[in-house]
């Protein structure tokens, strides 16, 4: 009787202590700093070789479509691929499918154009560039070289020059997001007359180049939830829009079938994923360091280990403790 | 008027949509034009819903003086600010660092924050559920957590000190018996959506009707 | 400034929610009844300005977009929901959009979930050149596929060879299934704390990068 | 249930309309998939409908430039399966294609005049084949029954244009009324109508059908009875989610069956709820339970209550009551989100069986992994169905078991097919594939 006291005793820890040993999990390797390396899996290098292939000729769509609750695994992904097409010059569309991820998706172009943080992309906003976009010049190096003439000069640590208009256009969220797509294929302007930042679409020289999704070369999602099944059902059945995704870890097992039967070009699931994209941008010479995916896996094997430990050891207390004869069921399966 | 209208519209609604599908004709795509121009007007309205009830709940309590009602202003107050504040300063719903305003300061720093926060609280309590709760009580039940256990290894780096088999084998669950299950799941799934859209257009489930009085 | 005052917000309410984890207390209350507030708010505000004035009150003020009424009155019915004695005609916008979405929605979702899932289960699982685990893996999954429908089939018993033993791969195939859906859980829910301890270590007490 | 006949009127609309397409001369049902996306023109169908654009001679604009050749004959086809606003252009490449760098297709309505008229509807450049489809551009659509005129100049490196004669296109846009490169779809569609509304009418007239007991089922009567034994209550959870939740319905006809059983052992139940409309519905429910189990004084109006709306506060509220009361038995069925996790973490140590049931899939590992037993996903829908004998739920039961069942025999014949084609070395699984599958299309 009193072994199995001592079982119960262990199993009924106050759970207060088990958050503490997490806490403490997810924080230790941060201070420490491991830099475990992290290998690619065809699934996210599928979606790295595709982007890559692409240039200032193509154009791309990132939607945000997640709310705050998940921004931790999503936002990495869209930075990563956001960076990615800034690197190669491929113009870029950024929609949200929920209102929630209007805000996210400002926070990440933010994010990708903040002086204060390394590797940035130094934005030029769709006003001050008027007068070069009047005089009909949109060529992105013809951009560069007569916006750089006028007396510009790249900030120290910028990686480059990106035109609102030219290399992005926020057009952020619209209510019935499927519907929206499906509009999309016939004209993006129809559905976005103006940007989020009141910007008409029309004298965008992305759009000029890129009227509706017939002539974009990728949607890439980072979703919480099914919304990124739209961009698969309205856009890619329709007109063969191409489509990759970049998930939460809960969501990815479950589009493993979308992407065996080809539906999109590769998947990345959850942070993990994330980590991967950005070793690759590293490894490409695309960026100088990883980011904030990467190092958040050094905690996730600590966090991963600690859980396993943790079921093991319930495991061996429920069975030495005899707790699985109480609730036996004759039913069970 | 109050159960056969709706009955009606949903019916014809649907009946239309799906046979436009097969119809490329240019009068079907003017239909087709037109809805998806109302349709997110519609739907923007339905906020009202979501507005209304969460109105009417706070509202109630405070009149009441239920426990816990000073909370409810703390729902209240952002409820209807925010876009107060939106109207009075247009310019700042852009946000971004051009403009830095209230608004994109309520959603960035305190919407934000909270809502990822409350998620992560996840992770805390799957650690102790994993100590108190998950077991292997029958062969299935092993099974799922010996499968789990390969996977959660295999997806961090250090799984790849084990060796590379470790990962692999993970990857080998997910990319075919995980996609058989999902596949079989995705089909069932389908196939109950498919019916359901049957049903709800046809009329024979009316549950939707529900809640609006007789 | 504004940055630096953010972050210290934003790490205020981070702490006020952890506090639940060891009891439950005012702050944690506060912060759990604006997150309510503060979401639907902003989700009025935006949809007001990037739906509402361009699709519907610009072309009306513009005059001759006249048809948007029809869309604008249905739309408006939602707020008898709130009105006793004329709620019903709350379900007039609401049999429009969900008649409409389900109709555009059956044939597409037949296309993308059933009909191209179909065609996909349908591939040979030897080509040559394969390699072996790729070859026993895309047996798995057809023999999975056909296994785990099976189990969910309901019309006959469990029984014999093709029911009996096939139910049994099924359920074993749909373990595996759940096992990664679990181990990704469990990484989905430990990246959310990575991802706000990222914030409060480095964005505002920068003790990391 | 009169509703029944509405299915036929709608089914043959939809058979209806293939018979429209073959009335119009369509051959639709085995063609090699015709992707419309790809803007090759094949030789074929070109020379079906070939129509030879005279040069307007009147309009010759300027000589072109002996430096650069201009393009021969201009072919305008109408493109099939569209709302008339799509034509496919090819053009013949001219016979010296030296120093041209791409080709501008000019177009305007015929009989317009002017050199305002006309707008760049396609730069193509010199390597790419010389046709593609007009009407993509949002900026310049076509319209359906208008006649049009093309121009193509050939285009130096320096943007200098070469003009080659107008052509007047002999066809004129139109749409079609039925989309061939949807048929499989709505053979699928028209069979999956037929299946569901067929079992449907079986189950409505009363014809008895098999359905096999599930395993969950009984372990549910188990579990009453363990409770009662020990003389402790039984905690039900219908789930989170809305009344419109199928799982929400299934759940609620299983609690039926379960406080009936109830009543008559007269255990304690306890029913706490999320959302006020389920909370109205439950409460009825197991009021009508304990009248059919001639019980009816033993029916506590305080056994089914509302408890909050806030996820987290319900689950704490929950978590409370498992703690104080001690029930024997907790089942969990309905729609679940991350709190499955947490009811069931309590549940487990306050030492109850527990049987949970969801479709919500990421949530079943946590179930079965914590619980005694646990309904995965459509076994929930078919325990409502065989324990509700309800015609609705069978009938839909029945009809996705069939659609299962054809599913299944697709994958069978692939599977022979597959092995009849290492051993045979033929090609009979292309053969199939491609007759089902489809090609994507608008």
């Amino acid at each position: 009787m009193s072994a199995v006291s001592k079982w119960e005793k262990m199993l009924n820890l106050d759970r207060r202590w088990i958050f503490l040993a997490i806490g403490i999990a997810s924080i230790v390797p941060f201070l420490i700093g491991f830099g475990m390396p992290i290998s690619t899996t065809a699934e996210v290098e599928s979606i790295f070789d595709y982007v890559n292939g692409l240039d200032k000729d193509n154009a791309i769509f990132i939607g945000f479509d997640y709310a705050p609750g998940t921004q931790a695994e999503n936002t990495p992904m869209g930075v990563a691929v956001l960076r990615h097409a800034f690197h190669n010059n491929v113009p870029v569309f950024i929609t949200a499918y929920q209102p929630l991820g209007h805000g996210m998706a400002l926070g990440a172009l933010e994010y990708v154009t903040n002086p204060a943080i390394p590797g940035f992309y130094q934005s030029v906003s769709f006003e001050e560039w008027a007068d070069l976009r009047e005089a009909g010049i949109t060529d992105k190096d013809e951009l560069i070289a007569s916006w750089e003439s006028d007396g510009n000069a790249l900030p120290e640590g910028a990686k480059g020059w990106v035109f609102e208009g030219r290399d992005f256009a926020m057009l952020g969220y619209a209510p019935v997001f499927s519907l929206v797509i499906l509009g999309m294929t016939a004209s993006i302007e129809n559905q976005f007359p103006q940007d989020a930042n009141g910007n008409p679409l029309i004298e965008m020289p992305m759009l000029r180049e890129h009227k509706s999704l017939r002539e974009v070369d990728l949607a890439f999602t980072t979703s919480g939830s099914s919304a990124c099944r739209s961009w698969i059902v309205y856009g890619r059945e329709k007109i063969g829009l191409p489509v990759a995704f970049g998930v939460t870890a809960v969501m990815a097992t479950d589009y493993y079938p979308y992407i065996q039967s080809g539906q999109i070009i590769g998947q990345m699931g959850g942070l993990r994923g994330a980590a991967e994209y950005e070793v690759l941008l590293f490894e490409n010479g695309i960026t100088e360091t990883t980011d904030k995916a990467f190092t958040g896996m050094d905690v996730q094997s600590a966090a991963h280990l600690l859980i396993i430990l943790l079921i093991v050891m319930g495991n061996i207390a429920f069975f030495a403790g005899g707790f699985h004869k109480k609730t036996a069921l004759k039913g069970r399966g | 008027m109050k159960r056969t209208v709706p009955l009606m519209i949903v019916m014809v609604g649907g009946i239309l949509m799906m046979v436009q599908y097969f119809i490329p004709h240019q009068y079907s795509q003017a239909v087709f034009t037109n809805y998806t121009q109302w349709a997110p007007i519609v739907g923007a309205f339905a906020l009202i819903l979501g507005v209304g009830s969460l109105t009417r709940v706070h509202s109630h309590k405070i009149r009441r003086k239920t426990k816990n009602w000073q909370y409810s202003w703390a729902v209240l107050i952002p409820l209807y600010g925010m876009p107060f504040l939106a109207i009075i300063w247009p310019q700042s719903l852009a946000g971004g660092m051009d403009s830095p305003s209230i608004f994109h300061f309520f959603f960035m720093h305190i919407q934000v924050p909270i809502q990822s926060t409350m998620f992560s609280l996840l992770a805390f309590y799957i650690a102790s559920a994993a100590f108190r709760a998950f077991r292997a009580k029958s062969a299935l039940a092993t099974i799922l957590l010996l499968a789990a256990v390969i996977v959660m290894i295999g997806q961090v780096p250090i799984g790849e000190i084990f060796g590379r088999w470790l990962p692999e084998t993970g990857l080998w669950i997910l990319r075919y018996p995980n996609l058989a299950a999902k596949r079989a799941i995705m089909l069932g799934v389908g196939f109950g959506i498919l019916a359901t859209n049957l049903k709800i257009i046809f009329g024979v489930e009316r549950n939707w009707l529900g809640g609006a009085g007789k | 400034m504004y940055e630096t005052i953010g972050i210290w917000v934003g790490a205020f309410f981070t702490l006020a929610i952890y506090s639940f984890l060891y009891k439950e207390n005012p702050i944690y209350r506060l912060a759990e009844h604006l997150v309510v507030g503060i979401s639907l708010g902003y989700t009025m505000a935006i949809t007001y300005d990037i739906t509402l004035k361009p699709r519907l009150i610009e072309p009306l003020l513009s005059g001759n977009h006249w048809i948007l009424l029809v869309p604008a009155v249905l739309g408006i019915l939602y707020i008898t929901r709130f009105i006793p004695g004329i709620a019903w005609l709350s379900r007039y916008p609401i049999a429009f959009l969900m008649g409409t979405a389900m109709g555009v929605s059956f044939p597409l979702t037949l296309k993308t979930d059933v009909l191209r899932q179909l065609e996909a289960a349908m591939q040979p699982f030897y080509m040559s050149g394969m390699p072996w685990h790729e070859i026993f893996g895309n047996i798995v999954m057809i023999f999975g596929t056909l296994a785990a429908l099976i189990y969910f089939f309901f019309s006959k018993p469990h029984k014999g060879l093709f029911f009996g033993t096939g139910s049994k791969i099924g359920i074993w195939v749909i373990m595996l299934g759940f096992g990664a859906t679990f181990g990704f859980t469990v990484m989905g829910r430990i990246s959310l704390l990575i991802g706000r301890i990222q914030y409060l270590l480095g964005d505002w007490l920068h003790l990391i990068e | 249930m009169r509703k029944n006949w509405i299915g036929i009127p709608a089914l043959m609309i939809l058979l209806l309309l293939p018979a429209l397409s073959v009335a119009q001369g369509v051959d639709e049902n085995l063609t090699p998939v015709d992707d419309n996306l790809s803007t090759v023109v094949t030789e074929d169908s070109i020379a079906a409908t070939l129509t030879e654009l005279q040069p307007v001679a009147e309009e010759q604009l300027e000589e072109p430039d002996p430096g650069l050749d201009v393009s021969g004959a201009i072919t305008v086809l109408d493109k099939d399966n569209d709302a008339g606003d799509q034509l496919l252009v090819s053009f013949e490449l001219p016979a010296d294609t030296e120093g041209i760098y791409a080709y501008n297709v000019y177009r305007r309505i015929a009989g317009e005049e002017g050199e305002d008229a006309w707008n760049l509807v396609e730069v193509i450049p010199a390597d790419k084949l010389p046709e593609f489809i007009d009407g993509y551009d949002p900026d310049y659509p076509i319209s359906p029954g208008v006649l049009y005129e093309y121009r193509i100049a050939s285009v130096t490196v320096d943007d200098e244009e070469f003009f080659g004669s107008i052509c007047k296109a002999e066809v004129v846009p139109e749409g079609e009324i039925y989309h061939t490169g949807k048929t499989r779809v709505l053979i699928a569609g028209g069979l999956f109508m037929f299946l569901i509304f067929y079992y449907f009418g079986k189950a409505q007239k009363g014809t008895k059908m098999y359905l096999r007991p599930i395993a969950g089922i009984q372990a549910i009567d188990e579990a009453i009875g363990r409770a009662t034994e020990m003389g402790k209550p039984i905690l039900y959870v219908p789930g989170l989610s809305y009344i419109e939740d199928v799982a929400t319905i299934a759940s609620l006809t299983i609690l039926g069956r379960v406080a009936k059983k109830i009543a008559q052992y007269q255990t304690p139940l306890m029913v706490p709820n999320r959302d006020p409309i389920v909370y109205t519905i439950a409460d009825e429910v197991v009021k009508q339970a304990y009248l059919e189990a001639g019980r009816p004084d033993a029916y506590d109006p305080d056994s089914v209550f509302f408890l909050t709306t806030s996820q987290f506060a319900f689950v704490a509220g929950v978590n409370g009551l498992m703690m104080r009361e001690k029930p024997a038995t907790n089942f969990y069925l309905g729609m679940f989100w991350a709190e499955s996790l947490l009811l069931a973490e309590t549940g487990s140590l306050s030492g109850a069986i527990q049987i949970a049931g969801t479709d919500a899939v990421t949530q079943l590992p946590f179930f079965i992994t914590t619980c005694d037993y646990t309904l995965i996903g459509e076994e929930l829908y078919a325990a409502s169905a065989y324990l509700g004998r309800e015609p609705k739920q069978i009938g839909a039961v029945k009809g996705q078991d069939a659609c299962k069942a054809i599913i299944m025999g697709f994958i069978t014949l692939a599977l022979a097919l597959a092995i009849i084609d290492i051993a045979a070395g033929t090609h009979t699984l292309d053969w199939v594939r491609q007759v089902i599958t489809m090609p994507i299309v608008d």
